[in-house]
């Protein structure tokens, strides 16, 4: 098995999304990151389901890409209001509550 | 009536001032005069139940507890709702039940502000039950709860109805208490799992721990966390800068029960739980207790000559004072804690006392700067006598009852315990001793400033300075009469506590080692912290010795 | 294997409707409020409060028959179990949700939002948290999470207008999804390991493996830091000051309780029926988040300003206290249960409290308007019972017998103490430290309300509203009576989730 | 006999303690003699200003009942101490027993020799009565009367003395503001005195002791509107205080060590008990000395022995009543009673009876030689009195050291009576005057007040103690005590110390001529003051022959063995009386009174009177004439009080004076800068050491608690909260506001946990 060499895939994809999430200060591009990080697991699911010979990760798997479909959403339109609100969607801009 | 108190007479001593509360609350505020009345009669009426308590109190086995319940409280942790008395609870339950009376008739007709008489009295009736629950609970986590009861309500009474550094002053002790038993608590619970006693009850515990032998590592440690706790309440030096800055900024009665029952909550844990559950810990750490203890009362003396305001004066004589207590309960001996609980109830009335005369001295003068005053002997003549006589009941005068808690607690420390330093506390004794000529300087200077001499100008036409009032005297003359009393007659206090002290110290600590023979010490099997030897009694001679030279 | 599982897969598994009623009975309710929403629209509004509350109080009925029927109920191959745990902890979800409904009643009413939608997403989370209480299963854990997180992002930004509360809900949103995400890296390298999602599967597969400790250890942390994210431990509690403030205020009240209960419950499933043959990775986690929950939590809360939050770092050194009795939990088995169960009591406790505390704060700063502690000042002279009533929510969080705090703390001690540990020790004294850290916030604001005269003189009286006197009254009295008669509370929350796991 | 009569008691039923429980009704009920002042005491508090005298004339009836109790008593006393044939009290003693019997055999030995002259068969059992106070791990705690001679003695002094104080002050205080608690302290003080005198065990002793130091406390600031006296009642109380820390220690001791010695009982405060024990040498004697050292400081407070006197001259600020009853007559005395009551401990402790010179004489030597010198500078004659008391005291203490344990309470006695005859006689002339400065403000007395100088002069020569005066005789027996005596015939007693009849001798002389010069300025040479001075009626007048009549006959009351023409049934009737013959009473011997010895003291003190006399009478009484006033010293003389800067013209003048004054050289020498200097020291170095150890206390007091109590202790608290503020002020900088912060925290956190933990896991 190429089990492997999906982990450390997965492994990338994950510490790309890391560094996206930290890094990017567009609101769409976290959420894109985020995204990442999800495909990330899904991939590590697969590929141990497919090793074990079980369907539990592939099913485990569309779980998730069910729920991020609904995290999305909300969160695009919580990006969305954030926009008609101030005009901007840099995540270092907001910072009205700290301390 | 016997069957109902023997059930129900400490429950109801201690819950019935809830009551009073409950009936407070669903009185309107602005309705004044019936708050003073409920309260009053609550009360009174603890301390009537209390009184029947001791008509009914066998005072010939004050070694056992008496009107005993004892049901479980809460299972899962196998704590009981276990209250009892005995010798030692009973005096301090009466001091208790005759202050909370005094103090309400005291405030009567001048509420500190900001008056709300309402809150005010709710708050002493709910101290009340803590107070009395604390010297009557025989369970440890019980203990607890009602230790703790007490915190909220004089917190409060402090914060609201006290000086202007109230806030500073409120916290503080607030803080301090709670850190002291927040460490005690975790030194409960060691003790409860280690011995792997059956309940939180002290009996059981100290059974467990006297069977099952817990490592005297853990004891000293477990007894460390107490003496924190404990200690803070006392206050022992170097836990005592809560008290002064309390004292100060508490109202009048608020100091007053301060003094005269709270501080007593911690040397009473000492006596209560500390020595007779974990006597070889206790035995190891009495000469630093007593090192504290006589540090305290030099400290405390060197602290009072020092002070200008008289209540903080008074505040840090209670340092010294509660010193003697901790000295007496440090030499582990029956003589030593009969005086300390000796000590304790006669602090309880001298000082406070001394709380509500400065109450009314701050009343008529408006300030308690010792250098403004003078003359009150002039102007307020019974009240300047009434002082008089205060300060030398708590310099130690004998006759009046703070001398039976000082002289037998240094003379307990000439010959402390079995395992306990004797040279150590010969010296401690001796500095001791040092202490009641502070005492009696810092005191008789304050009488001196405070009653003698003419009044200064600024005070000297005022009409408001009055003497005695009638409220005063009905507060006072109980506390004067029981000083008095006492002194004359201290086994009014003694044989009540005799028995019961002599029953929670271990037959180890107090067995006469130059008497005993080598098969009696094999038979009680002491351990070797009580230097005992077994096997020949040369040891015990070797200790004889020291102790004639 | 696999034959046989896609065959099993394909029938129909056997459902125990009675079993499920709660949930059912949950989402009926939601499901009816949207459609009278979409109904009567604006001619609903008044009854839409009262509906889910009384929907909320309908549910607690399967639950107690449930209980009363006393069998464990276990289905989907275990991954959705129905037992004292999970009754008791749905319990506590449900009772607080109620609160929350009486908190929200007028706060939400008096806004310029669409109200229905409010009490739909309130109870669509509740939902998740109930379905949480009985989830043994890496997937049904996921969903539930999503299922209680997801409404509770948008109900925290739910004043659409307010610059705040858009702020807070992007924070919240974005830091729960990558803490999610992160969980979910965990938990696929756990899934690796031990070849099952199930929590039991898991279970016997970490007790053998000895290969993969690195790879087991990783994916426990990432486990437990997402939901650390959930219940605020320190160092993962950053988002929760800002989203309190910014939140409106009665979702502040359900985040800080019911959300991070739910949070609780699930560490709790994963630790005791997944984890608990690790306990030499779980128990330095615990230690560590615990100590440092605690202590980061009180002292930035001495510095605080805003009531609100100061409740929030206050609730990130509540945290510590929770899960301080998982770190020993490992010891033994009788030290487990026991630990179990005073998490529970903890939680059951602190659900009454602070969403007293909350209570308080609505009512107040509904006179004032502003959260801010200076604007308390003097509220003994003119809200004494709102007043008292603080005291007793603030006294009992900072463990003062009688109030109910002191026995949940007393649990924990009792507990670190028990396993007679030299760490357990140890934690025991970082804890009883911070009690008296603790105290000196909770006592400096007591202080402002007592001591301090009203700003400007101002001794207005409150208005009181029914409902949140009825929440203040609820809170007050369980607070009280955990205090004085422990035993209530003890007895429910004595349960065991190990005879499940070992 | 008695010697084999002990032994085999200590063997078979204990040690005998040398007390019986039986006795007349009289000496069994001793407390009621006590009780009535202190009756008269709560009379006065609670009824005494609605009186129509204030309450005097209970205080004055209560006193006067109790001193004819006093006298019944003593002669039941009379009775018992030869006729009483009772059950003596025995004690179980512990083991240790044997070990000491050869010693204690040998301590007998003594006391068999030194009591044969006593009858055997009335063993002179004090008597005994005692009820339990309190009760402590099974001890019991008793109060109660230990009747003896001594006790009986101090009955009748303190009853008596109280009792003429009582009827002298009505009419002295009269009209004062706090007359009602002028007479109430009285009678307390009273109550206290006379339970200390009769108190059967230690506790009880130092429980009066105190209670009288109150007494005094109080009376000493009288008029404490004048913050003077104020500060001498604080002095005065405080002192003792120091002393008192002494007796708490030594009661202690000797409580335990008692206890030790006793089987089945931890301790005991009983006197009997104490002094048995320590007589028979079963006591450590470690523990002896010590304690004897401890009580001996509560002697040197109470008794105004050197190095804590200094509190005595300025209690004087008191009442002069007061200064009589208390400051003369009684309280002051207390230290030497309890000496007298101990001495079992004291003996043993000291070693009294060896020629080594002991603390306790050697205390007693120096205090009254300093008191002697003190009393030369003085222009108070209250305070002339006052280190004259100090003086007498030393003399007590002295005799008690050298062992003269008779001669040490009959000087008591007589003491007692001349002493408050002075004080009260210098109150009468300062009530006429207005003033008790006899420079400035007396003078020429005698023609107006003629009851008040006799009476004086009658007092002075009994105190100089000249024959057939009572100072005389006691004072005779002292230096006979001494046993230093070697001419013409030695004395034996308890050893030799020579240097202590040397102090005492010296002691005679400088009495004498201060006393001298006292009667001068007070009574002679011209009035100086302001007004018309007249004498006081006869509530202060009676009291005053009363007294002067007892200095003059008390002596009689010890007359030496051996007196020619005086039946031998009167000689040493006070000895034989007083001196407790017990087992609790050590053996002492007795010195042979010598007539050459008395002979010597005698013309020492009429040296001192002429000397003195001489320059008063002659060179003063000249020079004012010469002057046209009346002097009150010579005007060139050597008694200036700053030697050092007059030291050029005093150098003349002595050079000048030389032939003339040639005994001057001593008086005036030691008048002028030797006394000088001793008072000099005494009040700057000795009273400064006192003032100063007030003042560093209070500046310790400050130091402590301004630098430490405020900066250390509470500051640490303080700044452990001031930390955790700033750490938390700190630790909010993390929470920037930024979501992408929080989230690289989460990570980081995370990942540093996980990686953590797999390194350790």
């Amino acid at each position: 098995m190429l089990l492997n060499q999906f982990l450390l895939l997965a492994a990338a994809l994950f510490a790309i999304g890391v560094y996206g999430v930290l890094a990017r200060r567009n609101g769409v591009l976290v959420l894109m990151s985020i995204e990442l990080i999800l495909n990330a697991v899904n991939i590590n699911l697969v590929a141990f389901s497919a090793v074990r010979e079980t369907v539990d990760g592939e099913i485990f798997a569309l779980f998730i890409i069910a729920v991020a479909a609904a995290e999305v959403g909300v969160g695009l339109a919580m990006v969305l209001l954030l926009y008609r609100n101030r005009r901007s969607i840099d995540l270092t801009e907001i910072d009205l509550l700290r301390g | 009536m016997e069957n109902l108190l023997d059930g129900w007479g400490l429950t109801v001593a201690t819950f019935s001032p809830m009551v009073g509360v409950a009936v407070m609350l669903l009185i309107p505020r602005d309705q004044e005069d019936r708050h003073k009345l409920v309260a009053l009669v609550t009360s009174l009426w603890v301390a009537l139940v209390s009184v029947l308590l001791l008509i009914e109190f066998d005072i010939g086995h004050t070694d056992r507890l008496q009107f005993a319940v004892d049901k479980v409280w809460i299972d899962v942790i196998s704590s009981h709702y276990s209250l009892g008395i005995d010798g030692i609870s009973l005096p301090l339950i009466l001091l208790t039940v005759l202050i909370v009376p005094l103090c309400i008739v005291y405030s009567w007709n001048h509420f500190p502000e900001p008056h709300n008489p309402k809150a005010f009295l709710i708050l002493i009736l709910v101290l009340e039950t803590g107070m009395v629950g604390t010297f009557a609970a025989q369970d440890l986590v019980l203990f607890f709860v009602f230790f703790e009861l007490v915190l909220l309500p004089m917190f409060f009474m402090i914060a609201v109805w006290g000086g202007p550094n109230r806030r500073y002053a409120s916290l503080k002790f607030f803080l301090f208490t709670l850190f002291g038993s927040a460490l005690m608590l975790v030194s409960f619970l060691a003790l409860f799992f280690l011995t792997g006693a059956e309940s939180f009850v002290f009996t059981d515990l100290a059974d467990a721990v006297a069977a099952h032998g817990v490592s005297r590592t853990a004891q000293l440690w477990i007894f460390g966390g107490m003496m924190l706790g404990f200690g803070i309440k006392v206050p022992m030096f170097p836990f005592h800068t809560w008290l002064p800055d309390a004292h100060t900024e508490a109202p009048t009665v608020g100091s007053v029960i301060l003094a005269a029952v709270l501080l007593k909550l911690g040397t009473y844990g000492f006596i209560r739980i500390a020595i007779p559950i974990l006597p070889e810990a206790a035995v190891e750490w009495a000469p630093w207790i007593g090192m504290l203890a006589v540090i305290g009362i030099i400290y405390g003396a060197l602290s009072c000559l020092a002070q200008t305001d008289m209540k903080r004066l008074i505040a840090f004589s209670s340092v010294a004072h509660m010193g003697f207590v901790m000295l007496g309960i440090s030499t582990l001996t029956d003589f030593g804690i009969n005086a300390a609980v000796m000590g304790m109830v006669a602090h309880g009335l001298i000082t406070g006392m001394l709380f509500f005369l400065a109450g009314s001295v701050k009343e008529r003068y408006h300030t308690l700067e010792i250098s403004r005053l003078g003359g009150l002997l002039v102007q307020a003549p019974r009240m300047g006598w009434i002082f008089g006589l205060c300060v030398m009941a708590s310099l130690g005068l004998p006759g009046l009852a703070g001398f039976w808690g000082e002289f037998p607690a240094i003379l307990s420390a000439y010959s402390p315990a079995n395992g306990v330093p004797v040279e150590t506390f010969r010296t401690f004794m001796v500095i001791a001793a040092v202490g009641t000529v502070l005492a009696a300087g810092y005191l008789l200077w304050l009488l001196q400033r405070i009653a003698f001499g003419t009044p200064p100008e600024e005070f000297a036409d005022d009409p408001h300075i009055t003497d005695t009032s009638r409220e005063e005297w009905i507060a006072w003359a109980p506390m004067l009469a029981l000083i008095v009393a006492i002194g004359v007659y201290p086994n009014l206090v003694f044989r009540l506590s005799d028995g019961a002290v002599d029953a929670s110290l271990h037959e180890c600590l107090t067995v006469n080692a130059s008497e005993l023979t080598a098969d009696q010490a094999e038979a009680l099997g002491c351990a070797d912290v009580y230097n005992i030897s077994v096997g020949d009694g040369h040891g015990g001679d070797a200790d004889h010795a020291a102790a004639g030279g | 294997m696999s034959v046989e599982l896609l065959t099993l897969a394909f029938e129909r598994p056997p459902i125990d409707w009675h079993a499920f009623a709660p949930e059912i009975t949950l989402l009926s309710v939601g499901a009816l409020i949207t459609l009278v929403d979409i109904v009567f629209l604006e001619k609903a509004r008044p009854y839409t409060a009262a509906l889910a509350g009384l929907g909320v109080l309908a549910t607690l009925i399967p639950i107690l028959t449930l209980a009363l029927d006393g069998a464990d109920r276990t289905m989907f191959g275990g991954a959705y179990v129905v037992d004292d745990f999970a009754l008791v902890t749905k319990a506590i979800f449900l009772l607080s949700g109620y609160v929350v409904i009486l908190l929200s009643t007028n706060y939400v009413a008096e806004g310029d939002y669409w109200e229905n939608e409010y009490y739909g997403l309130l109870l669509a989370s509740l939902m998740g948290m109930v379905m949480m209480a009985s989830s043994r299963d890496l997937i049904s854990i996921f969903v539930a999470l999503e299922l209680l997180s997801i409404p509770a992002y948008l109900m925290v930004a739910w004043r659409k207008s307010d610059l705040r509360s858009n702020e807070s809900g992007l924070k919240y949103y974005l830091m729960g999804v990558f803490a999610s995400a992160v969980m979910l890296y965990g938990m696929s390298l756990l899934f690796g390991v031990a070849g099952s999602t199930q929590l039991t599967h898991i279970a016997e597969a970490l007790n053998g493996a000895g290969s993969s400790v690195s790879v087991i250890t990783m994916g426990i942390v990432f486990i437990v830091a997402g939901f650390a994210f959930k219940v605020s431990a320190a160092p993962f509690h950053t988002w929760a000051p800002d989203v309190y403030v910014g939140a409106p205020t009665p979702v502040t009240a359900f985040l800080a309780v019911a959300s991070k209960a739910a949070g609780f419950v699930a560490l709790l499933q994963l630790v005791y029926v997944g984890f608990y043959m690790r306990p030499e990775v779980f128990e330095p986690l615990i230690w560590i988040l615990a100590a440092v929950s605690m202590t980061v939590g009180n002292l930035i809360a001495l510095r605080q300003t805003n009531l609100v939050r100061l409740m929030a770092y206050s609730g990130v050194a509540q945290t510590g206290f929770i899960i301080a009795p998982l770190a020993v939990a490992g010891h033994s088995g009788a030290i487990g249960d026991q630990a179990l169960s005073a998490t529970l009591t903890y939680l059951a406790v602190y659900a009454a409290m602070n969403l007293g505390a909350f209570a308080v704060i609505i009512t107040l700063a509904r006179r004032s308007g502003s959260a801010e502690i200076e604007s308390f000042a003097g509220a003994f002279h003119y809200a004494p019972a709102m007043t008292v009533a603080m005291t007793i929510f603030f006294g009992s969080l900072a463990g003062i017998p009688p109030l109910g705090g002191w026995f949940a703390k007393f649990e924990v001690f009792r507990v670190l103490a028990t396993a007679g540990e030299p760490w357990g020790y140890a934690l025991a004294v970082v804890a009883a430290v911070n009690t008296v850290i603790a105290l000196y916030y909770y006592a400096a604001v007591l202080l402002k309300m007592w001591a301090e005269d009203a700003p400007e003189g101002d001794h207005l009286p409150v208005p009181f509203t029914p409902s949140l006197t009825s929440a203040l009254a609820i809170c007050g009295g369980v607070t009280l009576l955990f205090g004085v008669v422990p035993q209530v509370v003890a007895r429910f929350t004595h349960v065991s989730l190990l005879a499940l796991g070992s | 006999m008695t010697e084999l009569l002990t032994l085999a008691a200590s063997t078979a039923t204990g040690l005998p303690l040398g007390i019986t429980e039986g006795g007349s009704w009289l000496l069994r009920n001793a407390w009621l003699i006590p009780f009535l002042p202190g009756l008269s005491f709560v009379g006065i508090l609670f009824f005494g200003k609605r009186m129509p005298r204030g309450g005097s004339e209970l205080g004055v009836a209560f006193v006067g009942l109790a001193f004819v109790l006093s006298l019944l008593t003593a002669a039941a006393w009379i009775d018992h101490r030869d006729n009483f044939e009772g059950e003596e009290v025995h004690r179980a003693v512990a083991v240790a027993v044997a070990e000491h019997g050869g010693e204690s055999a040998e301590g007998h030995a003594d006391e068999g020799e030194s009591a044969e002259g006593h009858v055997p068969g009335h063993p002179s059992l004090g008597v005994h009565n005692t009820v339990t106070w309190f009760e402590m791990n099974d001890v019991a705690f008793t109060v109660g009367t230990l009747v003896d001679g001594p006790a009986v003695m101090m009955l009748v002094v303190v009853t008596l003395v109280s009792l003429l104080v009582h009827v002298y002050s009505t009419e002295y205080v009269a009209g004062d503001r706090r007359y009602t608690h002028f007479f109430a302290f009285l009678s307390l003080f009273s109550a206290s005195m006379l339970l200390l005198v009769v108190s059967e065990n230690t506790l009880q002793l130092l429980v009066s002791w105190e209670l009288v130091g109150v007494c005094s406390f109080v009376l000493i600031g009288h008029w404490w509107e004048e913050k003077p006296n104020s500060d001498a009642a604080l002095k005065a109380f405080l002192t003792n205080r120091v002393g008192d820390i002494g007796l708490i220690i030594g009661v202690a001791i000797l409580f335990f060590t008692v206890g030790s010695a006793l089987p089945g009982q931890f301790g005991s405060f009983s006197i009997a008990e104490t002094n048995a024990l320590a007589g028979t040498g079963q006591l450590s004697h470690t523990a002896l000395v010590v304690a004897s050292c401890c009580l001996m400081a509560a002697v040197m407070s109470k008794s105004g022995q050197f190095l804590l006197h200094t509190w005595l001259p300025d209690a004087m600020a008191g009442p002069t009543p007061v200064s009589a009853l208390i400051h003369a007559a009684t309280m002051v005395v207390a230290g030497v009673f309890m000496i007298a009551r101990m001495y079992g401990v004291f003996f043993e402790g000291f070693s009294i009876g060896g020629s080594s010179i002991n603390l306790m004489a050697l205390i007693g030597g120096i205090t009254t030689l300093i008191g002697a010198c003190l009393a030369f500078v003085q222009r108070d004659i209250k305070k002339v009195l006052a280190y004259s008391t100090i003086s007498q005291l030393g003399y007590m203490v002295m005799a008690l050291g050298v062992g003269a344990w008779t001669a040490a309470l009959f000087h008591l006695f007589t003491h007692a009576f001349f002493k408050a005859c002075l004080f009260l006689g210098a109150g009468s002339a300062a009530h006429a005057v207005h003033s008790f400065d006899m420079k400035s403000d007396m003078g020429g007395l005698r023609k107006v007040m003629p009851h008040t100088y006799r009476t004086f002069v009658i007092g002075s020569i009994a105190l100089a103690g000249l024959p057939p005066l009572a100072g005389f005789w006691s004072k005779d027996e002292i230096f006979v005590g001494t046993g230093g005596w070697g001419l013409f015939g030695g004395t034996g007693g308890n050893g030799a110390y020579t240097f202590m009849l040397v102090m005492g001798v010296t002691t005679a002389a400088l009495t004498a001529a201060y006393m001298t010069r006292c009667v001068y300025l007070t009574f002679f040479g011209e009035f100086r003051g302001h007004g018309t001075p007249h004498e006081s009626g006869p509530r202060i007048v009676v009291p005053l022959w009363i007294l002067a009549g007892l200095a003059i006959v008390a002596g009689f009351g010890n007359l030496p063995k051996g007196l020619p023409l005086v039946p031998e049934s009167l000689q040493e009737r006070f000895g034989h009386f007083v001196e407790p013959v017990a087992s609790y009473f050590p053996g002492i011997s007795h010195g042979t009174p010598s007539w050459s010895l008395a002979t010597a003291s005698t013309l020492v003190v009429l040296s001192g009177i002429a000397v003195a006399g001489w320059y008063y009478f002659v060179k003063v009484e000249a020079a004012s004439k010469a002057a046209g006033e009346s002097l009150t010293e010579l005007p060139d003389g050597l008694t200036t009080k700053y030697p050092l800067a007059r030291m050029g013209h005093t150098f003349l003048v002595q050079k000048y004076y030389l032939d003339h004054l040639y005994t001057d050289v001593i008086a005036g020498g030691t008048k002028g800068p030797v006394a000088a200097a001793a008072y000099k020291i005494d009040q700057d170095v000795i009273d400064g050491v006192v003032n100063a150890a007030g003042e560093n206390a209070v500046k310790a007091g400050n130091l402590v608690y301004h630098r430490f109590d405020q900066l250390v202790v509470d500051g640490i608290v303080n700044n452990s909260g001031r930390a955790s503020s700033g750490a938390g002020g700190e630790l909010r900088k993390i929470q920037t506001g930024k979501v992408q912060d929080y989230a690289a925290i989460l990570f980081a956190s995370a990942m540093v946990l996980a990686g953590v933990l797999i390194v350790i896991v």
